[in-house]
């Protein structure tokens, strides 16, 4: 027998005798003949242990791992090692949700922490268990919007956001029957002064913009929770929480929801996931919350503990009328970014963004004294930063690439600009090798 | 017994990190406007290396994993996640990918996001897979979104409406309400199958499919489902298989071969990647030929010998930020290669002679109310018994007493008092019947000291958690803790 | 309280691994002569890879390590063990190399082994290291060889004599007789450090050298060590310092500058790797300059910008079959990497403090018969009121039932009621005042409750154990086990 | 401070003044001027982790990891990935020896399934928690006859045995003031008529062989036990524990102590360390064994349990009266193994031997194929073989590395005799590429 499977002939044999049955295809009797599948699967028959590792190196030397100057919705930060040795407690990795709270005080320990820190990073008063990602975190911001209003069904997204979170939200936009309006952008940020006229008719849901946004720009949120409130409209504002250790908070900019991707908090590129999302709000919308929520509460012993809490807005309790249907989120990957705040703490996730703006604003000047470059937009910005090149674009890419650098990636909508970012893991050496090579260049 | 938050060890000045040296000279943040700034610094704990282990590894005590113990949580599939798996998803040549770097530069990482859809293609018997959702619901949703698109892209706007049985798992109805269609219910017999009588007159023109699982919840296979499925596509509906019931079928019947068109897999169930105590899993959605082109963007496909990314004009859109979990799609390609096309057929009938063991071995204890052959799980209503007051919760909190993880309960709504039981393919005959024992147990303490059972558990880290008074007055973060 | 052998979760016909297949033809072993063969299979176990990661993950419940709970263990040095470490010590670029290599071919780990060296021996004050002993105690062996080898390649063949001060480790006089030396034990001063006065006249042209830590077992630093040196090397002895101990001095004082000779050292204490349970730990030896053509082989050496392994015509032989655990090292190394200069000193110095900070703390409960500042650890001679019949070995096991691992006891020799405490620079004040609080918990229970403390422990996997039976009757193996 | 310590300056200064002095350096006060050492080490600064693994990836860079075809006491044996994975649980892994039994039932228990599990494949009574390696293991061995023997000091040992076990029993023969003898070879196995000449004067303690040979040939030790045991002198077998899965063991061939290296059983190759050596024995001669032994027994509430026995042996105990100085071992590295004979069990390790034996035997026969390649000895193997080659050995070996191979280790003493080694991890295609290159060499 196979080694994942315990079963001994003579075990089958005992287990067939007692339910009755004289064999293994009896168990499938009842299965109509037309339906059945009784060939061999068109697949590689089974593999040992040294064999997939063969296969698996195989495949990664077809990779070309890279030092990445690209953001965009994934961030090369450091990943303290303890994070990954710890997560893989099984504990932790092989466990269910945690239904069953006197055996589940691990996971909803840490989910209370991770509710707590992402409070604290987006100024914000309650949050969920986690989302999948940014892009469906906004959607789900979106979702709450549309259900918090009750007969509004629009909302206006800013052109600023990340075409990548604007994607996924127009796709549920869509599905839904929510009308997904655009506000401009103006020179690289949300245009106010249109975002205000689009509210002005009383039917909007909810506004939705981002920061840092597509670019890069720390956008100035002054006056837009007073605007969005004057209408009833919900303030939604998706938020790299790494950033917001030193930046303006959603709660700040006193945003109703707060979403995004937690990718940002250490956790590796991994082509792009598992990542987390976050989902974070005010108080009073925390019954509107998708997702599973951690509550503190006592055991009969009167014991301090955890338990998934306002179940009754959940998909299992509430099927079609539940504002959402996620079940499975990303748990453990919420460890992750836990465990990865807590090494942080206070201090680093501050020296994290320092060291990351200091390396962004001298690559930033370097490339713009190389006279190739110029800036997209003179706006501030912390790690991440576009600007328009004189040389070709896909040429100067493909040329960094065969040098082992990910040099950026391009704006969308764009034939000459591209995105770049520098976290703290870049080194004064890494940006100066490739300013050079790209000095070097045409 | 540790109960500390991680910020009840916090202290001023202690740091759990290093970062290098930068030498950019004198870039500061403070040159950023005082107006984007946040006013005073998040209250992230500050402990040391140490704290943060020692912390993280007496909390993970608190917790019962597959590895700790039996796990016969029914509709969960909780089988043995292997370890090669884990080496596999932490390769360094895999992991230190960017999702936006150039396609040349991540062949590796396209070929395995590829062979790993068209190996779900074969054992599904459906012509393609997305693997961009994140998760089962999110599969359904996406699935669904295909589904209404597939009506949609022929102008057949009227097709709003979808059928669920009143068995399906709670995120059915909630994923059809989120894709923005109307749920109609079709009742089962007492049989537990749908009832194919009752079906025919709610195909008409409006309804856009019906959604099923085969096993259904209860387990039971749905032998209609060829007459279904002439029906559904009859009146020109689709079929949408919810794979969360996959694992008995392995090697034996196809969802493709039934005669659905749509449907998604739970990787995190079927193929063996860790639940990780909620997430991450993985949902990929797979179609018959007619809704290829509606797969959602990023699309991996083969060119010759080289893979690329794509989106058709007509996909249904994005569902995800990138290509959704990529980490669990590694575990669960090094999943299939291990056990190849021989195993995966055995890991299917020995999850269902598991269940149908433990079914057969306690039917005298409680009460079956669906007899006959199972697949991967079944479900008890309750104790045989019914004089004890003991109820199918307590049941589930003194099995965690004597160190098993409860089956799911009061799940399927279709009985009172539900008991779940899944015990995959991974587990003894040995692990079988020591279960099987503590079930009896519990059963005559149901009898001879019915109290005890009720105030159980009584072993475990903590005990019966006052939940009415978290929900009434949430304490959702440590700020709100008051002592 | 999982309680199961290995051997009793067997079962025939289970396998727990994969092998690919072959397909080399038909060379069978059956034609190896039957006379060479096994005649009956080893009697191995027969379990699912599910069954062993499951039986280990709960084997390894019933222990306590670092990242559990504080470990005060006296002369142990229980720091904590970075995760850094560990996953240098995995990267595949150093795990794969065989040991037989070419020198051309494993550049990097020569490197490794070289500038670990040459980190050692700065930090030392001595001129060369050999990184090939694999332990504390193999470094000791390896150190007296050295001394040995020393005077017989002067011809001073007489000097078969070794000092040992009575406080030392027992691993002091044993490692002397198995190099074959004979011990001449010299006595404490009241003050616990070695009695100059009683050391003079043992010393002659019989004698090889001194065998000495300092800080010595009572963590009291020797500080006529300047003057034992010059009466030593006067006889015309070496001195040889036990490493055991070099933490608390790191940054402040160097073995080499006070007149050592020969030094081991123990990565697994000063240097942060995992005891791993008792083992694999790893004890370099430095030398002075005298003494670099004795050291053992192999030697990795520098030339140019090139590494090579070379073996002196004096070197005393080979103590180990390659390069001794290089794994070990690559934790070390990873460790002073991290620390760097400056926070090399601050480990020694916060050890320093935690002891003496715990030692005055407990002093009104516990006896301190020496009083003063002490390094890394200090002994308690059992508790002060002396009335109530518990002795240390209570205190130690009471211990256990609040969390915490035992102090060393009975150990240093010189007190009957000895318990060592040492609690390294890695644990925090919080922990340290919670220790202390238990610490006087226990001297409390002593007086109020005796045999509930004399009874201790009660919450531990197991409580004592009937030792005298064991090893009257030892069963040391599966098969004779008798039920 | 630094993230290893967690003290903040008012916890410094509280501790201080409880202890009261006034400043860590008042701490040192009592060292001597003339020793104090008060300059910064001649070190780096300190690497932030990112640092260090850029480092370490530096060094890893400068090796080329090779196809192993090379053996001679480090076998490339498959490793189940599940090992790594349980031995980095911190529970075993940050323990320290098992002193207080309490709560190190982990750590005892699994010694104890280790000196099961050796006991069955060497065929020996009882086992110690381990060894440093296999060729200390060995010394340790002789110093066991020693001690047995009381009015002897003379140990022999055969010449085929590996010329680095000799040299290790060597050093330790040398000071312990041991006369070690060697038995000379004939056609590559022990001289057995030289053996009990040897023997005849009654003054040997033991008699040390072992098998396979170190030139992989299996030895027939057929009269062995009679002849030493005839003379009261131990019978000493150094055996490779994966080998013993299938040959005749120590137990069967009448050796009073069997000892070896324990890398053969799944661990990596790890350029030499950790492996861990095994120390059997026949039961009366447990009282000799040195190091730690664990034994059954129970715990007050009649539990089972396992707990250091017969300590009087060792060291801490004993002082310079004991056997040996043996204190730490390679308790990891035994439980290493102990997990890999679980999980390969009664099946898995014959089959790592068929299926190496028969790689072994394909290659050979495929080199002397080639016709520059000649058997050293014509004796029966199992999965190393030396042959004598008509090419430049040094050329032949170097070309190979460069082609990514290690082709096999030279044989000491020689120059034209090479021995190889072919695992279950070596493919056809494998050894199939080896022997083309070789054919097309010179």
């Amino acid at each position: 027998m196979y080694k994942y499977f315990p079963h001994t002939e003579s075990d089958i044999a005992e287990m067939l005798e007692r339910i009755g049955v004289s064999s293994l295809d009896d168990l499938y009797a009842e299965i109509p003949e037309s339906i059945r599948f009784d060939k061999d699967y068109n697949l590689h028959q089974s593999m040992s242990e040294d064999e997939v590792r063969s296969y698996f190196k195989e495949l990664g030397n077809l990779n070309h791992p890279l030092i990445s100057f690209a953001g965009g919705g994934a961030y090369d930060h450091y990943s303290p090692s303890v994070i990954a040795q710890l997560i893989a407690r099984s504990e932790y990795l092989t466990a269910y949700t945690p239904y069953q709270p006197e055996i589940s005080q691990g996971t909803l320990q840490y989910i209370f922490e991770f509710q707590s820190m992402i409070c604290e990073l987006t100024g914000m008063e309650c949050c969920n268990a986690s989302m999948y990602d940014g892009a469906t975190a906004t959607a789900e911001a979106m979702l709450m919007a549309i259900a918090h209003a009750k007969k509004r069904n629009k909302v206006i997204i800013s052109r600023t956001v990340s075409e990548r979170v604007i994607a996924v939200v127009e796709t549920y936009a869509r599905f839904h029957g929510v009308v997904l309006d655009y506000i401009p952008e103006k020179e690289g940020v949300t245009d106010k002064a249109a975002m205000e006229q689009m509210l002005a008719a009383d039917d909007v849901a909810g506004v939705i913009v981002s920061t840092p946004n597509r670019y890069g720009i720390i956008e100035d949120f002054t006056g837009f929770a007073e605007s969005t409130h004057a209408h009833k409209t919900l303030f939604i504002v998706n938020a790299d929480p790494s950033a917001m250790a030193v930046l303006k908070t959603p709660g700040e900019w006193g945003a109703d929801i707060a979403c995004g991707d937690g990718q940002s908090l250490g956790m590796p590129l991994n082509f792009g996931g598992p990542y987390v999302g976050y989902l974070a709000a005010t108080r009073d919308l925390v019954r509107k919350l998708p997702g599973r929520i951690v509550g503190a509460t006592k055991d009969v012993d009167g014991k301090r503990a955890f338990v998934l809490t306002l179940q009754a807005r959940e998909q299992h309790i509430r099927r079609q009328k539940a504002n959402s249907n996620i079940c499975s989120n990303q748990s453990l990957m919420a460890l992750y970014v836990t465990i990865y705040m807590a090494l942080m703490g206070k201090r680093g996730l501050q020296e994290v963004n320092e060291k990351s703006y200091a390396g962004a604003h001298y690559l930033c000047d370097k490339l713009l004294a190389t006279g190739k470059f110029s800036l997209c937009f003179d706006k501030p910005f912390l790690k991440e930063f576009a600007v328009r090149t004189t040389l070709n674009r896909e040429k100067l890419l493909k040329h960094l690439e065969e040098k082992g650098f990910l040099a950026g990636i391009p704006v969308e909508g764009t034939d000459d600009a591209l995105l770049f970012c520098v976290t703290e893991k870049r080194t004064r050496e890494e940006i100066d090798n490739l300013v050079s090579l790209i000095e070097q260049e045409g | 017994y540790y109960n500390k938050l991680i910020f009840e060890i916090s202290k001023p000045g202690r740091v759990g990190y290093s970062l290098p040296q930068s030498d950019f000279g004198n870039y500061s943040l403070a040159d950023l406007p005082q107006s984007l700034r946040r006013t005073a610094p998040a209250e992230l704990p500050e402990v040391s290396e140490l704290d943060v282990v020692r912390h993280y590894t007496n909390v993970s005590n608190k917790n019962f994993g597959v590895e700790t113990g039996f796990y016969p949580l029914g509709s969960c599939t909780m089988k043995y996640n292997p370890k090669i798996n884990e080496e596999m998803a932490a390769l360094p040549a895999f992991t230190s990918l960017h999702p936006r770097q150039s396609e040349e530069s991540v062949q590796g990482a396209l070929r395995l996001y590829y062979e790993l859809a068209h190996a779900l293609a074969e054992i599904s018997g459906l012509a393609e897979f997305t693997l961009n959702p994140f998760a089962g619901a999110h599969g359904e949703l996406t699935g669904l979104m295909l589904m209404r698109q597939y009506h949609i892209k022929r102008g057949d706007l009227k097709r709003t409406k979808v059928i669920v049985p009143d068995s399906a798992h709670g995120t059915n109805p909630a994923s059809a309400a989120v894709c923005g269609l109307e749920i109609v219910e079709v009742p089962s017999t007492p049989e537990g199958t749908i009832d194919v009588a009752k079906l025919e007159p709610l195909l008409d023109d409006t309804i856009a499919g019906i959604m099923m699982t085969n096993p259904n919840t209860l387990g039971i296979f749905e032998k209609e489902i060829p007459q279904i499925a002439k029906l559904v596509h009859g009146c020109g509906g689709l079929l949408y298989y919810d794979g969360a019931n996959l694992n008995p079928l392995l090697g034996r019947c196809r969802p493709g071969d039934m005669g659905f068109d749509i449907m998604h897999i739970n990787l995190h169930k079927t193929f063996s990647t860790p639940h990780g105590g909620g997430g991450p899993g993985s949902g990929p959605v797979g179609v018959a030929a007619a809704l290829v082109d509606y797969l959602p963007r990023p699309r991996v496909v083969k060119h010759g010998d080289r893979y690329a990314v794509e989106g058709s004009a007509d996909s249904l859109g994005s569902v995800s930020g990138f290509f959704g979990n990529f980490g669990v799609m590694m575990r669960a390609y090094a999943y299939i290669l291990s056990l190849g096309k021989e195993n995966l057929k055995h890991a299917g009938e020995l999850a269902t002679l598991n269940a149908n063991y433990v079914k057969e071995s306690l039917k005298d204890c409680y009460y079956l109310p669906i007899e006959g052959i199972c697949k991967h799980e079944f479900v008890f209503d309750g104790l045989l018994d019914k004089s004890t007051g003991v109820t199918t919760l307590d049941v589930a909190k003194r099995l965690l007493d004597y160190g098993y993880h409860a089956p799911t309960i009061y799940f399927p709504l279709l009985f009172h008092q539900s008991i779940m039981i899944e015990p995959t393919e991974t587990e003894s005959k040995e692990t079988l019947d020591e279960f099987i024992e503590a079930m009896r147990t519990v059963a005559r303490e149901a009898i001879d000291d019915p109290e005890m059972v009720k105030s159980a558990p009584h072993v475990t880290p903590v005990r019966r958690l006052d939940e009415t008074t978290a929900a009434k007055n949430p304490i959702l973060r440590f700020k709100d803790l008051n002592y």
